[in-house]
């Protein structure tokens, strides 16, 4: 082994560290990347200077024509559909694992006819199991994302136990092939059941949770790189399966919660199946698109005009502070924050404006609804905190309600409505609000006081 | 594979595992997907194994196909991670 | 159509039904408007304002000669005798206890509005002139009783010593209670409140307060977001837990009204006794019978070393903003019910309906009939 | 030593010099009191309160007679005559503006303290009754305009329209001035401050007040704190910039003093004019020759539709709490100046210096012979 | 090489990584000593069975004189000499690296009579080095923090140039002993140079700055440890001694940053001579502590009662609504949170009550000096916010002050004080504040409201 | 040493080393010395080192007394090492 060689994987290996730990910050993502694929060509590079002559215009060949294919999809997918791209190519990682260890197992055994040695042969098992369920695991992930396949959880009963025998028979079937390299079928049929088995897990899995899933399988074709690491003895495979393994763990994790499910849940590979708000009211049932606090956060975090609509809630939760404090920090990211107020929000003339006034929010950031509602419909986002009525549009277009003619404040005009409130429950006046299930509102359920808190707390890590 | 060079792999096994663990901590949600794919690309590294392969292997052979199909599908893992990676990062230069 | 805007005539009334403001308003809709000479002087509107705006002013005489008279406090005598048959009138009537000019509307085919019968629903609450008027009352009742009070609001550590927060004890979270909580919370009080309604619980808190909890108080019954009468054990449970509470008090405000009845004693002289030397009471009931057993009527007194003032018409004070509010209810009713041509009369539209007392030489509202046949 | 507490006599008064709170303590260490009958009744302080606090209930008469008087304001001529020889009197003396009574204290060889002249360094805050009553006043000269005023203070969107926040302009960011503002900021006000020390830019908004600089503002010179005479080219600079402010105030709060002299005239009779019908000015330099010039000594007025209030006494307006300060102020004073066996007579001690006034028969205090012999 | 020894070696290293990652924080701290010293046994267990029976004896002779030793002085020593057994035990494990390496060498080259190639070694003589200058280096801090040398900073002119002399002639010592190893005489010459570098390079330090000194040789230590590692072969010896030599520097650095110095400075050896805090105030200068937000959260995480101390700077920063926040997340994690209010606090009678009732903060947390000073005393934490004057402890101590006779808080008395403000500035009386440079008292630096708002943000996390 | 196994042990310390620097980053300054004092007992590993030398070494010589030496110095420093850590950290007991 060149002793330079050597080096240069661990400096490979060091960038890859580097870059991962930049890729985490959003100042410093892309200059990690960049890092990380410096290391990535170190290591080729370093490889390629060690290849025979003869082979190095095969390799050129291959290089060129997955350069080829990697460049066009990578320009030519359209941004939103990144994770679907991301899936794909995690597959062919995988898939390449997989055909790496068969090959050198093939190689060995069957064209050499040499043994190997437990080791190297659990790692070739693992290796092509790992790499297999990745393969289709992540081309189910991206048909799923694609839409060729339905994005709806597909289960059947028994499916859990079904998994279970096809993995306790992929264990039997590296046994069985480990005991005699001799005959390839063993690791074989280990290579069409992994295939299986990827198909299987993830099917099950709901559209919606495919990044966690997507996330896993990035972290199993890191593991997989790894045992091919094991199988070839090479420290720069190791080190950066590992690598990526274990981060993308973490990742996955991270990912969960921001999902608001458990890591176990995703290991049983037993997530996706619940599905939608929790909140049942009576009466006809307004279908509702739920928020989470972190996406909440990136909505703030991208828009320019950002209108609040305080309410009884706000003061009911007590969350003029924390308004307050959001607001700050809008504006200091540049967003142009104002405050509508409707004449009758609260439950007191100047309920209101008491309260924002004691957070100490400028008597000029507050609009009246007549100068304000015109506005709307200019606006990125508007926050509602802990109103209802005074943003029912059924006081416009319902004559049967008992607010009709009421004015309300405009707020559906908006680009982008979120409401924060405890429930689906019911102001002042007792009535449904059709503005929760339209279009463009989101509904960010909690305290307002709390909900804002740690809205706060997001929007700083951003 | 030797037992003691086994032991040695396990070692870096362990310490990059820890390392890959520490790294990630605090990653905003809208580095999810980046980084998600940045690290896919890292694991595109079985590349460094796919060229070894191809190398040692005779022409012709089972095993030589299966070299060169692997180095084909980790080069567009490598080539085509960093580049989406880095496409989706210069969308995020701030304001 | 003509409008006329009478001056007050009410002793220490200041407001003035109609400001120079919603004048332009009303004339960019093409009625026509007289002003009584003077009569927003104590507001603090000019006649020139008024001119300035498009009115014309004029007489008494002249202006009881016109389609529509509108005024704050409800028509004297002499003022509708004056008016010409048929005419209309808008005004805080309180027509149960105005019998005997309502016999004048009568004979006389005024048709009468009642600022103060306009229902309280959601569409209505631009010509609530109870809420905008109570609203400041409340305002000026926490006011009135800081500048009476021989000692400070807030909370203060200084160097010659810390000076404790002053106690205010509020009767009533009705809109002049919660104004009164808001403003006693914001000069730095301890503010403590009671109330028959427990729903009111959740909107003291909400502005700081603390809700007095009387057992039993789920039993109150009420009707429209009015308080109905409640009952006799109710009142004793009450009165006993407040009883501690009035003693450490050294501002207290009462705002409990029952509407078209007496008001409940709420204070007795008993617990006016109890109190500490230099408190001070407002009671904003005092129209009524007062929520105080020992307030009197418009007078500030003091009684066993307790300042209590029994100011009726509180928004009365501020008749800046009074008649700002005012004039804002009192026309945008107006354009509800009427335009330049006339009125719609559409007898069974719920505000008309609501606030309609007289018409056609006959007394058509319902409750002001049940009270005065009583 | 026997201490004595006079009543107040000057008209207005309603303060007292010690509390039944102070006596109780003063009595621990071993001092004897008289209280002269009812001297604390207009502070809601009764006489059976001093005697459970252990002092005894005198005449006029035999209080004079003590070896201490404690009064709030300087002793009236007739109580002067009263006191024995080399009496000791502490009081709010204004020694500068009593000639006379100077004369007495020298004739009868009266120590007089005096409590205005106590030095403002730190040890000495907890005697500070200048900032103790102006703090007091800062309170309640709001309040007072609040009340003054047809208008409320905050800013309110309701039904019935808009009132906009009422707008506070405040003269002198000292004691009072940032007691003032900070009161009104609670209130709800738009609150602009004017003063020629560029140093309370910073302390005026840390209340939340705005502060108005008057170019220039750099070369006004201050002494201990308190702002000297400022140039006259000063003064019409600022007063510029005042004359656009002041049009659209509701209320102007003025504090100007200058220590010993006239205070500055701020507000002139075109200002006045110049402000919006029922506007409310308070001046609270009236006693020093007012920062108005329109205000009376002493008297509400109306003119040109501003209401100006000028009254002198505002701490005596919150009796209870301005006597629990002033009562802390003068027995600290008295328990650095003395213990039971006397007074220590410390004449190189900066306290004792700094506020004894006349000593054996002679004006002993620089600033005082300095103002008097001009 | 047995491969069960080697896993018991990997299992040791992985606890050692566990302990260090639990010593750094306050609940786990404990815990993570112990794994760390299980990890130890481990080692210690796994190379004790690989010796001869023979040799077994000594080796237990020795361990339980050391043993014997160690227990003693560890448990002898009073608490407030702790600083200076760390310095003597890390100096022992330095000349413990020192004597292994030499041995080894010895062993080979002048009893076997055999070559030892390069790389053994260079690691030989790095160990020797490193392992030399700690010894005694650690030495010297030991006998300056115990009085026994003069806990000043002895300097002379031309130190640092004799210093570098010093190292080159080690340098050059080890190229000679590498290339002519028979003769022994070169590595005995390094060792002495090591051990007088060690002397002169700490020689020159103030006592107060010898924590960091003691920390940094700490990280030596581990280095040398690590180089033994090379010499032996040995895996454990290399992953903790780089574990050590690389959390000791970031320790290091962190002690560096909470006393106002940079590693730099420090990692040169020109330390200690510039002393004191960075902010040039005339007259008697004072040394203060600095501490960074993050430690900050952290000490407000390990307390369970805190007084919070406000001043004028509160309200020029407008802070009241941070620290109600701060409150508030202090009292969710059950800290007893109280509010001392000096008398003349701010700029005008009651300045604070305005500013802190505007923030909401109920008026039974706010308690008079008179009522909690004599509470300080118990009480863990004390947080002064943009307060000086009020906290100055000249009032009491020094009649010469204009403060003097003025009562103040006696916020010196608590455990812990940390003072946020922008910087050394004066308050209203113009003076200095000795308070700042207590030991107690930690300085946090910054605008008030920015400070407290990132406070909040921290202790979110923790 | 050989090149290759170097390499290797190479592999290990920067690992190790980045473990060691990703480990510590936020320490309040009451665990500083504790941390300290723990960390300085880890490094009392060359007692590991000790052992190997007295094991292979021969009486009498000087390697011999030489790793006899460094191995009650080593001892000294982990057993110390460990219950000082121990000692200081049991007061640090929450609340
Ligand atoms: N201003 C006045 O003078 C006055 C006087 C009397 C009546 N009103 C009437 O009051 C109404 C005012 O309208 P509005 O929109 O302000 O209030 P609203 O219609 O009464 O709605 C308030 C909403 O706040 C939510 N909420 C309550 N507590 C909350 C908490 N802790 N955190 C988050 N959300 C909370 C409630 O939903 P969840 O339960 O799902 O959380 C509720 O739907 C109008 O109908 C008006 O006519 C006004
Ligand atoms: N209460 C009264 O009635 C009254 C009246 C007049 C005078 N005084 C006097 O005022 C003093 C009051 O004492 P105090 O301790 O409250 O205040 P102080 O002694 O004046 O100290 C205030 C400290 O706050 C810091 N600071 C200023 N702005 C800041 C910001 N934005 N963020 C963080 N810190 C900030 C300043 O230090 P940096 O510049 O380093 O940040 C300054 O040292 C006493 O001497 C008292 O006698 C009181
Ligand atoms: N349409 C609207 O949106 C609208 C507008 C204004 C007011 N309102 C509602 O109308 C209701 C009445 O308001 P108001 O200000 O006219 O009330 P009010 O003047 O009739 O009564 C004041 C308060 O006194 C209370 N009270 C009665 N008896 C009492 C007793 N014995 N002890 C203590 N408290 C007693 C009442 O419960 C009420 O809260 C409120 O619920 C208010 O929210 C609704
Ligand atoms: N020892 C202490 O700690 C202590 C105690 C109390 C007050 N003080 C200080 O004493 C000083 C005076 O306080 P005070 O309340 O007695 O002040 P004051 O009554 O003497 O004056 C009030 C204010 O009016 C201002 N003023 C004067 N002429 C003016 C003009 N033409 N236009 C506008 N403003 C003008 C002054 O600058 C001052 O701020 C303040 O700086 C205060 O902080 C210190």
């Amino acid at each position: 082994m060149n002793i330079l060689i050597q080096i240069a994987y661990l400096a490979a290996s060091i960038l890859f560290i580097i870059g991962i730990k930049m890729l985490g910050r959003t100042s410093t993502a892309r200059k990690g990347n960049f890092l990380s694929s410096l290391g990535m060509f170190i290591a080729i590079f370093a490889t390629v200077i060690q290849v025979e002559a003869i082979t190095l215009v095969d390799i050129l060949i291959c290089v060129i024509i997955g350069s080829a294919l990697g460049l066009f999809i990578a320009f030519k997918v359209q941004m939103t559909k990144v994770p679907e791209m991301v899936a794909l190519f995690n597959g062919f990682g995988g898939l390449a694992s997989l055909t790496v260890a068969l090959a050198d197992f093939w190689l060995n055994t069957q064209e050499k006819g040499l043994q190997v040695d437990q080791i190297t042969g659990i790692s070739v098992a693992i290796s092509i199991l790992i790499g297999g369920v990745t393969f289709t695991g992540s081309l189910i992930a991206y048909l799923k994302l694609n839409g060729k396949v339905s994005g709806k959880a597909i289960t059947f009963t028994g499916q859990h136990l079904i998994n279970l025998l096809l993995l306790i028979a992929a264990v039997g079937v590296s046994v069985f092939a480990l005991t005699d390299f001799s005959n390839p079928t063993f690791m074989i049929a280990l290579a069409i059941l992994s295939l299986v088995i990827g198909v299987l897990v993830v099917i099950p899995i709901g559209g919606a949770d495919m990044p966690v899933v997507i996330s896993l399988l990035n972290s199993y074709s890191g593991m997989a790189a790894c045992a091919t690491g094991f199988v070839l003895n090479n420290n720069v495979l190791i080190v950066a399966g590992a690598l990526v393994g274990a981060s993308g763990i973490i990742l996955t994790q991270i990912m969960c919660k921001a999902m608001n499910r458990s890591l176990i849940n995703v290991l049983l590979g037993g997530f996706g199946q619940t599905s939608g708000s929790g909140n049942q009211a009576d009466g006809p049932e307004i279908a509702v698109k739920e928020v989470g606090v972190e996406e909440a956060a990136q909505i703030f975090d991208s828009v320019s005009s950002l209108i609040i609509v305080p309410g009884y809630g706000m003061a009911v939760a007590q969350a003029q502070h924390a308004i307050r404090e959001l607001s700050e920090l809008c504006e200091k990211r540049n967003i142009n924050v104002r405050f509508a107020i409707h004449p009758v929000a609260g439950r007191m003339p100047g309920h209101m404006n008491v309260l924002l006034a004691e957070a100490n929010i400028s008597y000029d950031k507050l609009i009246e609804m007549d100068e304000i509602n015109d506005d709307f419909a200019n606006t990125d986002l508007v926050f509602v905190v802990g109103a209802n009525d005074v943003v029912n549009p059924a006081a416009k277009t319902n004559p049967d309600s008992p607010i009709f003619g009421m004015p309300v404040l405009n707020v559906e005009k908006a680009q982008t409505v979120i409401v924060t409130k405890r429930s689906m429950g019911k102001g002042y006046a007792g009535i449904e609000n059709e503005l929760f299930g339209a279009d463009n509102c989101l509904m960010l359920f909690g305290d307002a006081k709390q909900t804002i808190t740690k809205l706060v707390g997001e929007l700083k890590e951003l | 594979m030797t037992a003691e060079s086994f032991i040695i792999l396990l070692y870096i096994l362990v310490l990059a595992s820890y390392v890959g663990f520490e790294l990630i901590n605090k990653v905003p949600p809208t580095l999810h997907t980046p980084l998600m794919s940045g690290s896919n690309a890292i694991s595109g590294i079985t590349i460094v194994g796919a060229i070894i392969a191809c190398n040692v292997l005779n022409y012709g052979a089972i095993s030589k196909w299966l070299g060169m199909i692997a180095l084909i599908l980790a080069t567009i893992n490598v080539v085509g991670g960093y580049a989406l990676t880095d496409r989706m990062l210069k969308m995020f230069k701030k304001k | 159509m003509k409008l006329g805007v009478l001056k007050e005539s009410k002793e220490k009334e200041k407001r003035v039904a109609l400001t120079p403001e919603l004048v332009k308003q009303l004339i960019k809709k093409e009625f026509e408007i007289l002003i009584e000479q003077g009569a927003g002087d104590e507001s603090k509107f000019s006649d020139s304002d008024y001119i300035a705006a498009g009115a014309s002013i004029a007489s008494k005489s002249e202006i009881c000669n016109t389609d529509v008279i509108l005024k704050v406090n409800a028509p004297t005598l002499e003022e509708a005798n004056l008016m010409k048959n048929g005419a209309i009138s808008i005004s805080l009537l309180y027509a149960y206890t105005q019998k005997e000019l309502l016999e004048v509307f009568k004979t006389k085919q005024i048709s009468a509005f009642a600022m103060d019968a306009v229902p309280r629903i959601s569409r209505a609450q631009k010509m609530d002139a109870l809420s905008s008027q109570a609203n400041l009352a409340g305002y000026k009742s926490v006011i009135m009783a800081a500048d009476a009070l021989g000692k400070i609001f807030p909370l203060m550590m200084t160097a010659a010593g810390t000076i404790t927060p002053a106690k205010v004890l509020i009767f009533g979270a009705g809109v002049a209670g919660l104004q009164a909580i808001a403003t006693a919370k914001r000069l730095g009080a301890v503010v403590e409140v009671s109330d028959v309604r427990l729903e009111t619980k959740e909107q003291v808190e909400s502005l700081g307060g603390r809700f007095l909890v009387v057992e039993g108080a789920d039993e109150v019954k009420t009707e429209g977001g009015y308080a109905k009468e409640v009952s006799a054990e109710f009142l004793a449970k009450q009165k006993k837990l407040v009883e501690d509470k009035i003693k450490d008090a050294d501002i207290v405000i009462t705002t409990a009204l029952v509407i078209g009845k007496k008001s409940p004693l709420l204070v007795t002289e008993e617990m006016v006794k109890s109190m500490k030397s230099g408190s001070v009471i407002v009671d904003m009931a005092v129209e009524s019978g007062g929520n105080c057993e020992l307030s009197e009527f418009n007078k500030t007194v003091v009684k066993h070393g307790v300042t209590i003032i029994g100011e009726s018409n509180l928004p009365a004070l501020l008749p800046i903003n009074a008649s700002q509010l005012y004039a804002t209810n009192i026309s945008t009713l107006l354009l509800h019910l009427a335009n330049k041509e006339g009125f719609k009369w559409e007898m069974e539209e719920d505000i008309t309906k609501g606030a309609l007392i007289t018409h056609q030489g006959e007394l058509v509202h319902e409750f002001t009939k049940s009270i005065l046949s009583k």
